[in-house]
C-alpha cells in the first residue's frame, strides 16, 4: 500500500464534497441544508490545509482555512438567523414549500 | 476684506440655502420661503459690503493686478498629458467695475423675485431648491474669470431655468422650457467650440516659467500669449478668429437675446411664472452682453473693430422691431417681453460704438433694465395673480380700483420709455451719445432714436388701454397692492429714481473699467492685428 | 503501512463514514451528532497534515460554536412537544445520480492530475507563523473579517429579533 | 444781493413745487387740506421771483450769472476729453422775467383751482401734478444747458401727460394725453438729435460754451449744413411743444385736461417753452434755420387762426388761437425780431390765462357745457367774468392800450421789415391776416357766448357768478392786459423797458455768410447802439427798415384789428349777414376749417395706421417667419427623428425584438426550470459544472 501523499487528502476532501452535496440538494429541513453546506465548506479547508503542506505556498493556505472557518461562523449565524425567521414567518423550515420568489 | 473669499461666499451662498431649504420637511413651506429669503438678503448685504470695499479706481478688464476679491487656486490639474502637456483649470474668480454692477442687480433682482416667489404653492422646496441653484449659477458667471469655470456656470444655470419654467410654468411650459433649452444650448455648444479652439491657441507662463495651454480670460486677451500654430492664433496666417468670434457672437447673441434669435423670449417669458420672468429679464438676458463685453471684446478686439458695424445694425433692428412687434401684441406679458428685445438692442448699440461713454450707457442700460424689466414683469404678475389672464383688452380702469399700483405702474412705465429723472434715461441718452459719436455707427444711430417715440408708443397705449378708462366690471372687487408687493416694488424704485437723479453713483463704478477696456481696445486692435500679418 | 498511514485511515474513515450518515440519517439530532464526529474526523486530518493551530480552530469553532448554533437551530424550529424531529428528503434518486457522476469525474480529476508535491520542512508549531501573518501580510483581511463577523453578529441577532418586536 | 444769493432763491424756487409735489403724494389721501400746502408754496415762490425779478431787472440788467456744478464725472476718455455732465442756473434777464410769468400764472391757477377742481375725488393728486409741472417748468426756465433742458422739457410732458388725462376714466382724456405725449416725442427726436449733433462736437451741453465754440468758427463735423441741421432739429422740439405746424394736432385735443390746466399748461406756460427755447439758441441759428422758423411760425398761424374761426367749444377756439398766438412768437424769432416774440409771449400769457380761466368760470357756470351754441347772455349773469374776458379779447386782438397791442405791433413790424429786405413777403402777409382772423375770432367768440339773447334758458337760469377765489385771479390777469405795466407809450413799445432794457437781441454767433443780409456785422458799427442794449445782431440796414416800417405797420395793424371786430359784430351782433348763410355759400372751406384741415385724419391714416400696421405685420413676421423658422428646424429634426425612429423600429428595433422574441420562447421552455427551489438550482450549477468538466476536460 502506498504511503499516504497529497492525492489521499484530495480524495477524501473529494467525497466530503459530494456528501455536503448530496445533502444541500436533498434534504428538506433547511438546518440540514445548512448542515450540508458545513461539510462542503470543511472539505475545501483540508484541501486548503492539505496544499499548504504538499505545495510550495508556506502557510498560506493555513491562513484561508482559518479564513473560512471564520466565515463558516458568521455564516452559520446569519443562516440560522434567518431560518428563524423563515419558521416564524411559515411555521416550518421545508425550503421545498418556500418558493414564493417564483413568479 | 484680505483674505475672506467673499466672492466664493457670495456666489456659493445659495448652494448652501439649497442645503438647508432641502433638508427642511416637505410641509414646511413657510419656513423654506424664509430661509430663501434670508439667503437672498444676506447675499445683497454681502453684494453691499463688496460694493463699500471696491476701490473705484481700478479697471480690470485684462489686468490681473486690478481685478479685485481675487480668489484663485488651481482646481484642476492632470500634468503630463501626452499631446498637451499639462492640463489645468483654475479656480479663478474676481470683479471688476463690469462684473461688480452685474453681482449687484443678480443680488438685487433675485431677492425681489424671492419675494414675489411667495404665491408659489406648488412643491415650494423643489422651486426654492432650483431658485438658489440658479442663483448661484448666475452670481457664478458675472465673477468668474476662467473659461472652463464660467462655461459651467453658464450651463448650470440651464438646468434649473428649464425645470422652473417647466414645472411651475402656464399652459405650455413644456414648449417654451424645450424652447428655452434647445435654443440656449446650441449657443452654448458654439461657445464650447470657440472655447476649446481658444484653449488650444494660447499659453500661460506660470510662475514656474512652464508654459501651459489655458482657459484663463486674462491670458487669452493678450496677443503675446498665443502660439504660432493655434487655430484661433492672431500668429497662425490660416486663422478662423472671424468665424469663431461669429459663432461666440451668436452663443451670447441667443441670451441677449438678439434678433433674429429672439423668438425664445416672449413664449419663456409668457409661460414662465412671474418671479422666474423677473429673473430671466432682469438677469439672465445681461450675461449674453456681458460675456460680450468681458470675453469676445478683449479677446477679439481686431475683429470685434471690424464688425462693429453689424453689431450696431443688430442693435438697431433689435430697438425697431422690437418696438413695433410690442405694438401688435396682446398679450400684456408678451408685450413686455417685446419690450425687453428692444431695450437690450440700446445695449448692443452702445457696445457697437466701442466709445466710453456708449459702453458705459450699454452697462448703466443693462443694469437699469434688470431693475426696470423686473418691475414690469411683477406689475403683470400682480394682475396676472388677480385676474388669471394677462389680455390687454381683458383690463381697463384699473387706475381707479388700484391706486397705489397704478402709481407704481406710471413709474416703472416711464422708466421704460426713458423718462429723465429715471434711471433709463440716463443710459440710453448715453448709449446714443456714444454711438452718435463714432462716425461708423452714427447712421444707425440716428435711425434708432425712433426707438424713444415707439417705445412711448406702445407703453403709453398699453397704459390707456389697461389702467385708464372705464374701470371693467368684472375687476370691480380687485385689490389694491398687499404690503409684501409694495416691499417688492419699493426698493426697485427707489434704484430706478436715485440713479435717475444721481447716476454717478453706477457710473462712477463702471468707468474705470470701461475707459482700460476701450483704451485696451483700441491699442490692441492694432497689435491683434499687426502680429498677425 | 506506517503508524501515520493508520491513523490517517481512521480519521479518514470516521470523517467520511459520519459525513455520509448526516446526509442520510432522518433524523436530525441524530444528523447533527453525526456532524460533530465528522468535524472530530477533519480535526484530526489537520494535525495529520501538521496544521495544529487550524485543528484545535477546527474544534473550538465548529463543535464549540456552531454545532451548538445548529442545535439550538433544530431545537428552536422543530416543535418539540410534537416530537417532529424527522425530517424527509427529495429527489433522492436523481440526486444521487447526479452527484454520484459528479464525484466519479471530481475523483477522476483529482487521482488523475498530477500534482505538483513540494513537501516542505515539518514545522513543529505554526502558531507563531500565523500570528504574524495575521498581523502582517494579512492585517487588512484579518480587520475586516472581525469587523464582518461583529456585523454578522448584529445582523442575524436582528432578523432574529425583528418578528418579535413586531409583536 | 449777491449772485449766490439769487442763485439760491433760484433754486428754492425750483425746489419748492417738487416737495410739494412728493408731500402730496405720498400725504395727500391722508390729509386733504394738503393743497393749501401747495399753493402757499407757490405763493412763496412768486414773491422770491419777484424779489429775484426786482433784484435782477432793477439793478443787475447787463449782468449773466451762472451757477453750476458737476453731475457726472466720466473722467478722461478717448475721443471725448475729459468728460463731464455739468449741471447749473443760468439767471439773466429772459429767466427774471420767466420766472415771474411762471410763478404768477402757476400761483393764480393754483388759488383759481382751489374753486374749480372743488369736490374732485383727486384733489390732491392734482395739485401734486401740478406741483410737479410747476418744478419742470421752472427747471426749463432755469437750466443753462441743453441736456437739463431736455431733461426737464420731458418732465413738462409727462405731467401735461398726467393733467391732460386727469380724468381718466374718459377715454377721449387718456386718448389725448397720450397723442400729446406721442406727438410732442417726434419733436423731442428732433431735438435729441440736435442735442446729439451738438454734444459730439462740443463735448458741453452748456449754451454758452457751445456758443463760444461756433463763435470760434468751429462748426459741426465742420460744415455749415450740420449747423444749419442742428438748428432745425432743436427747433424740432419746439414745434411739438409749442405745437407748431405739423405737430400742432395735439393740443386741441390737450383741452380734455381740467380747464385751469389748459390755462397754466397749454396757454401759458408749457406750450411757450417752445418759444424760450428757441430764443435760448437763438444765437446759434444760421439763415436757413431762421427761415424755417418763421414760414413754419406764420403757417402755423394762419392755418390755427383759420380754423379757430368755425369751432363751436370754447375751449377749441381758445386752443387753436394759442396755436396761432406761439405761431406769432415763433415766426417773431424766425424774422430776427427777437425781442418782440419774447415780448409777445410774456403778454400772450397773462391775457391767454386769463381767457382760459375765463372760459373755465364759464364752463362751471353752465355745468360743464362748452358748446358756445348753447350759451349767450352770460354778461349780465357774469359781469366779472364778462369784463375781464373782454379786455383779454381786445388784447389779444391788438388794440391800442392793451398789452397785446405793443407785442404784436412790434412783432408785425419785424416781419414787415423782413419781408422788405429779404422778399419772402408772405410771411408778413401771414402775420397781417391772422391780426383780422384773430379779430375776428374772439369777438365772433364773446358775442356769442355773452352777448345776446339766452340759447339754452335752463343752462342760463342756473348760471351764477363764480366764486371769488376764481374771480380774483381773473381780476389779476385782467390788471396785467393793460400797457402801462410794459410802455408809458401806449403805441409804442420801443421806450418801454422790455424792449429797450430788458431784452437785448444777443450777438449771432453763426459766421457771418451763413446770417441773413441784414444780420451781418461789416458795416454795423454806426447801427451798433449798446447802450439802448438794441441792435446787436443788428445792421443798420435792418434798424432803417425797421424804422421805415414804424408808422404803416402800426396803422395797417390797427385798421386790421378794426376791420375783424367790425366783421364779427357785423355778423353776429348785428346779425347783418346770416353765419349759417356764410357756411354753406363756402361749404367745402367751411367744412376745411371745422375739420381742422383734415390733420387728424391724415394723421391717423398715414402715421398712426402706418405704424401700428407695420406692427402687425411685422409681429406675424415675427411668430410665423421668425418663429416659423425656428419651429421649421424644429420640425425638421422631428422629422428625421422620426425617420430614423422608423429606421429604428423596423430595423434595429426589429433585432431587438426578434431577439427579444426568442428569448420569450426560450424563457418559455426555461421557465420549466424555474422551479424556485434552491436545491434544483444547486443541481443544475452541478449539471453544468459536469458539462464543463466534459468539454474541458481539465484531466
Amino acid at each position: 500500500m502506498i504511503h499516504v501523499s497529497l492525492t489521499h487528502y484530495l480524495v477524501v476532501s473529494a467525497f466530503l464534497f459530494s456528501f455536503g452535496l448530496y445533502g444541500v440538494v436533498t434534504r428538506k429541513n433547511a438546518v440540514m441544508v445548512l448542515m450540508g453546506i458545513e461539510l462542503i465548506l470543511n472539505s475545501a479547508n483540508i484541501n486548503f490545509v492539505a496544499f499548504s503542506k504538499f505545495g510550495n505556498y508556506g502557510l498560506n493556505g493555513q491562513i484561508m482555512a482559518l479564513f473560512v472557518i471564520i466565515l463558516a461562523a458568521a455564516e452559520a449565524a446569519i443562516a440560522l438567523a434567518i431560518v428563524l425567521n423563515i419558521y416564524k414567518t411559515f411555521a416550518h423550515v421545508d425550503v421545498d414549500k418556500i418558493n414564493n420568489l417564483k413568479e | 476684506m484680505n483674505g475672506f473669499p467673499i466672492l466664493s461666499v457670495i456666489t456659493f451662498l445659495p448652494i448652501l440655502g439649497m442645503i438647508i431649504v432641502l433638508s427642511m420637511p416637505k410641509e414646511k413651506n413657510r419656513e423654506v420661503k424664509i430661509a430663501t429669503l434670508v439667503i437672498t438678503i444676506l447675499q445683497v448685504i454681502l453684494a453691499v459690503i463688496l460694493l463699500a470695499n471696491f476701490n473705484y479706481s481700478l479697471g480690470g478688464i485684462n489686468d490681473p493686478k486690478s481685478f479685485q476679491f481675487v480668489e484663485k487656486f488651481r482646481w484642476i490639474e492632470i500634468p503630463g498629458i501626452s499631446w498637451i502637456g499639462t492640463f489645468k483649470v483654475d479656480y479663478y474668480l474676481g470683479v471688476d467695475g463690469l462684473s461688480m454692477a452685474m453681482v449687484l442687480l443678480t443680488a438685487i433682482v433675485t431677492f425681489i423675485a424671492t419675494l414675489s416667489s411667495w404665491t408659489i404653492n406648488k412643491s415650494v422646496k423643489g422651486y426654492f431648491a432650483l431658485f438658489l441653484l440658479l442663483d448661484t449659477a448666475m452670481m457664478g458667471v458675472f465673477v468668474a474669470l476662467d473659461f472652463f469655470l464660467f462655461y459651467i456656470f453658464w450651463e448650470l444655470m440651464l438646468l434649473p431655468m428649464y425645470f422652473l419654467i417647466g414645472i411651475w410654468g402656464g399652459p405650455r411650459k413644456e414648449y417654451a422650457a424645450i424652447k428655452f433649452f434647445i435654443y440656449t444650448l446650441v449657443g452654448s455648444v458654439l461657445m464650447l467650440l470657440v472655447m476649446i479652439g481658444l484653449y488650444f491657441s494660447a499659453k500661460e507662463t506660470l510662475a514656474d516659467g512652464s508654459q501651459v495651454y489655458t482657459f484663463n480670460l486674462l491670458a487669452l486677451m493678450n496677443p503675446k500669449n498665443y502660439t504660432h500654430t493655434g487655430l484661433l492664433s492672431p500668429l497662425n496666417a490660416d486663422n478662423i478668429r472671424l468665424i469663431a468670434y461669429i459663432g461666440l457672437f451668436i452663443g451670447f447673441a441667443i441670451k441677449i437675446p438678439m434678433f433674429p434669435f429672439h423668438t425664445w423670449l416672449p413664449d419663456a417669458h409668457v409661460e414662465a411664472p412671474t418671479p422666474i420672468s423677473v429673473i430671466l429679464a432682469g438677469v439672465l438676458l445681461k450675461m449674453g452682453t456681458y460675456g460680450i463685453l468681458r470675453i469676445s471684446y478683449p479677446i477679439f478686439p481686431e475683429i470685434t473693430r471690424q464688425l462693429m458695424w453689424y453689431i450696431a445694425l443688430f442693435g438697431m433692428i433689435n430697438i425697431i422691431y422690437g418696438a413695433l412687434v410690442a405694438l401688435a401684441q396682446k398679450d400684456f406679458k408678451k408685450l413686455i417681453a417685446y419690450s425687453s428685445v428692444s431695450h437690450m438692442g440700446y445695449v448692443l448699440l452702445g457696445m457697437a460704438s466701442l466709445s466710453a461713454v456708449g459702453i458705459n450707457g450699454a452697462i448703466f442700460q443693462m443694469f437699469n433694465h434688470g431693475t426696470i424689466t423686473a418691475m414690469l414683469f411683477l406689475i403683470v404678475g400682480v394682475v396676472y395673480d388677480r385676474a388669471h389672464t394677462r389680455g390687454i383688452y381683458d383690463f381697463g380702469g384699473l387706475a381707479t380700483q388700484m391706486p397705489v399700483y397704478t402709481g407704481v405702474v406710471i413709474v416703472a412705465f416711464f422708466a421704460a420709455i426713458g423718462l429723465p429723472s429715471l434711471s433709463g434715461f440716463i443710459s440710453e441718452a448715453l448709449v446714443f451719445f456714444g454711438a452718435f459719436a463714432v462716425t461708423t455707427t452714427r447712421t444707425l444711430a440716428i435711425i434708432s432714436t425712433l426707438g424713444i417715440l415707439l417705445g412711448a408708443a406702445y407703453m403709453l397705449w398699453t397704459l390707456q388701454r389697461i389702467y385708464f378708462g372705464k374701470l371693467n366690471e368684472k375687476w370691480a372687487n380687485m385689490k389694491d397692492l398687499d404690503l409684501r408687493e409694495i416691499v417688492m416694488f419699493v426698493p426697485l424704485m427707489i434704484i430706478v429714481i436715485y440713479l435717475g437723479i444721481y447716476p454717478s453713483a453706477m457710473l462712477n463704478l463702471l468707468h474705470a473699467s470701461v475707459a482700460h477696456l476701450t483704451n485696451f481696445m483700441a491699442q490692441h486692435a492694432q497689435s491683434f492685428l499687426i502680429s498677425s500679418l | 503501512m506506517s503508524l501515520y498511514d493508520v491513523i490517517f485511515y481512521l480519521f479518514a474513515l470516521v470523517t467520511l463514514v459520519s459525513a455520509f450518515m448526516v446526509v442520510t440519517t432522518k433524523n436530525i439530532v441524530h444528523a447533527a451528532f453525526y456532524l460533530l464526529f465528522t468535524f472530530f474526523g477533519v480535526a484530526g486530518i489537520y494535525a495529520l497534515l501538521g496544521a495544529d493551530f487550524i485543528a484545535v480552530v477546527q474544534l473550538m469553532v465548529y463543535v464549540g460554536g456552531i454545532l451548538v448554533l445548529i442545535l439550538f437551530g433544530v431545537m428552536l424550529t422543530n416543535k418539540i412537544t410534537n416530537v417532529q424531529i424527522r425530517s424527509g428528503s427529495t429527489n433522492l434518486v436523481a440526486a444521487a445520480v447526479v452527484i454520484g457522476i459528479f464525484a466519479g469525474a471530481l475523483l477522476t480529476m483529482m487521482l488523475n492530475t498530477r500534482w505538483l508535491v513540494n513537501p516542505g520542512k515539518t514545522l513543529i508549531t505554526t502558531i507563531p507563523q500565523i500570528g504574524s501573518l495575521l498581523v502582517k501580510q494579512y492585517v487588512l483581511i484579518f480587520e475586516l473579517l472581525g469587523i464582518l463577523l461583529l456585523i454578522a453578529l448584529v445582523g442575524a441577532a436582528s432578523i432574529a429579533r425583528k418578528e418579535e418586536r413586531e409583536k | 444781493m449777491s449772485d449766490i444769493t439769487l442763485v439760491n432763491l433760484s433754486l428754492i424756487i425750483l425746489l419748492l413745487p417738487i416737495f410739494g409735489f412728493t408731500i402730496l403724494i405720498f400725504f395727500g389721501k391722508r390729509f386733504p387740506k394738503l393743497y393749501l400746502l401747495e399753493t402757499t408754496f407757490l405763493g412763496i415762490a412768486f414773491v422770491l421771483a419777484a424779489i429775484i425779478g426786482f433784484v435782477k431787472l432793477g439793478t443787475l440788467t447787463e449782468h449773466t450769472i451762472i451757477f453750476q456744478f458737476t453731475w457726472i464725472d466720466f473722467g478722461k476718455l478717448p475721443l471725448f476729453g475729459h468728460l463731464k455732465f455739468i449741471l447749473g442756473v443760468k439767471i439773466d434777464n429772459l429767466t427774471a422775467i420767466m420766472l415771474l410769468v411762471v410763478t404768477l400764472i402757476s400761483f393764480l391757477v393754483h388759488v383759481y383751482s382751489i374753486g374749480y377742481m372743488h369736490g374732485d375725488k383727486r384733489f390732491s393728486r392734482y395739485y401734486a401734478y401740478l406741483g410737479l409741472f410747476s418744478f419742470s417748468m421752472l427747471g426749463i426756465v432755469l437750466t443753462h444747458n441743453l441736456l437739463t433742458l431736455y431733461i426737464f422739457w420731458e418732465l413738462v410732458g409727462l405731467s401735461s401727460y398726467l393733467l391732460i388725462g386727469f380724468w381718466f376714466e374718459k377715454k377721449s382724456a387718456a386718448d389725448a394725453g397720450k397723442k400729446a405725449f406721442l406727438v410732442n416725442r417726434v419733436g423731442d427726436i428732433g431735438m435729441f438729435l440736435g442735442i446729439l449733433i451738438l454734444f459730439t462736437n462740443y463735448h458741453t451741453f452748456t449754451y454758452d460754451s457751445i456758443f463760444a465754440a461756433i463763435g470760434a468758427g468751429h462748426l459741426p463735423f465742420n460744415s455749415p449744413a450740420w449747423l444749419t441741421a442742428a438748428g432745425i432739429l432743436l427747433f424740432m422740439g419746439a414745434v411739438g411743444k409749442s405745437a407748431q405746424f405739423p405737430l400742432h394736432v395735439w393740443l386741441p385735443d390737450a383741452m380734455e385736461g381740467p380747464t385751469p390746466v389748459s390755462a397754466l399748461i397749454h396757454a401759458a406756460t408749457m406750450v411757450a417753452a417752445g418759444v424760450y427755447m428757441v430764443a435760448r439758441i437763438f444765437p446759434m441759428l444760421t439763415a436757413d434755420a431762421l427761415l424755417v422758423i418763421a414760414l413754419v411760425g406764420g403757417f402755423t398761424s394762419f392755418l390755427a387762426a383759420t380754423i379757430a374761426i368755425t369751432q363751436n367749444d370754447i375751449k377749441k377756439v381758445l386752443a387753436y388761437s394759442t396755436i396761432s398766438q406761439l405761431g406769432y412768437m415763433v415766426m417773431a424769432l424766425g424774422v430776427g425780431s427777437y425781442a418782440y416774440g419774447f415780448f409777445h409771449l410774456v403778454t400772450h400769457a397773462w391775457f391767454k390765462a386769463l381767457l382760459f380761466l375765463g372760459s373755465g368760470s364759464v364752463i362751471q357756470a353752465m355745468h360743464h357745457e362748452q358748446d358756445i351754441r348753447q350759451m349767450g347772455g352770460l354778461r349780465k349773469k357774469m359781469p366779472i367774468t364778462y369784463y375781464t374776458f373782454l379786455v383779454a379779447t381786445l388784447a389779444i386782438s391788438g388794440v391800442p392800450f392793451f398789452s397785446g397791442f405793443l407785442s404784436k405791433d412790434g412783432l408785425l413790424l419785424g416781419t414787415y421789415a423782413f419781408g422788405s429786405l429779404t422778399g419772402h413777403i408772405l410771411i408778413p402777409i401771414f402775420g397781417f391776416t391772422v391780426v383780422v382772423l384773430t379779430a375776428f375770432y374772439m369777438f365772433r367768440l364773446v358775442i356769442i357766448t355773452f352777448h345776446g339773447e339766452p340759447r339754452n334758458q335752463e343752462k342760463y337760469d342756473h348760471a351764477k357768478e363764480s366764486p371769488k377765489v376764481m374771480t380774483i385771479p381773473l381780476i389779476v390777469l385782467a390788471v396785467l392786459s393793460f400797457f402801462f405795466w410794459y410802455s408809458p407809450n401806449p403805441f409804442s413799445s420801443e421806450s418801454g423797458w422790455f424792449i429797450s432794457k430788458w431784452i437785448p437781441t444777443p450777438h449771432s454767433v453763426v459766421p457771418e455768410n451763413m446770417r441773413f443780409n441784414f444780420m451781418k456785422t461789416a458795416g454795423e458799427a454806426a447801427g451798433h447802439v449798446q447802450n439802448g442794449g438794441e441792435a446787436i445782431v443788428h445792421s443798420p440796414m435792418y434798424m432803417e427798415a425797421l424804422h421805415h416800417a414804424h408808422y404803416p405797420a402800426m396803422i395797417l395793424s390797427i385798421l386790421l384789428a378794426a376791420l375783424g371786430i367790425f366783421l364779427a359784430y357785423w355778423i353776429y351782433q348785428w346779425k347783418k349777414v346770416d353765419p349759417d348763410m356764410l357756411a354753406d355759400r363756402f361749404n367745402w372751406l367751411y367744412k376745411f376749417s371745422l375739420n381742422k384741415w383734415y390733420f387728424d385724419e391724415l394723421y391717423h391714416a398715414t402715421f398712426v395706421a402706418g405704424t401700428v400696421g407695420l406692427g402687425k405685420v411685422l409681429a406675424w413676421f415675427d411668430s410665423n417667419i421668425v418663429d416659423g423658422v425656428v419651429n421649421g428646424a424644429a420640425w425638421v429634426t422631428r422629422k428625421v427623428s422620426q425617420f430614423s425612429g422608423a429606421f429604428d423600429h423596423y430595423v434595429v428595433d426589429g433585432l431587438v425584438n426578434f431577439s427579444a422574441f426568442a428569448s420569450g420562447f426560450l424563457g418559455l421552455v426555461l421557465k420549466k426550470f424555474q422551479t424556485g427551489k434552491v436545491q434544483t438550482y444547486v443541481v443544475f450549477v452541478v449539471f453544468s459544472v459536469l458539462i464543463l468538466l466534459l468539454i474541458f476536460r481539465p484531466f
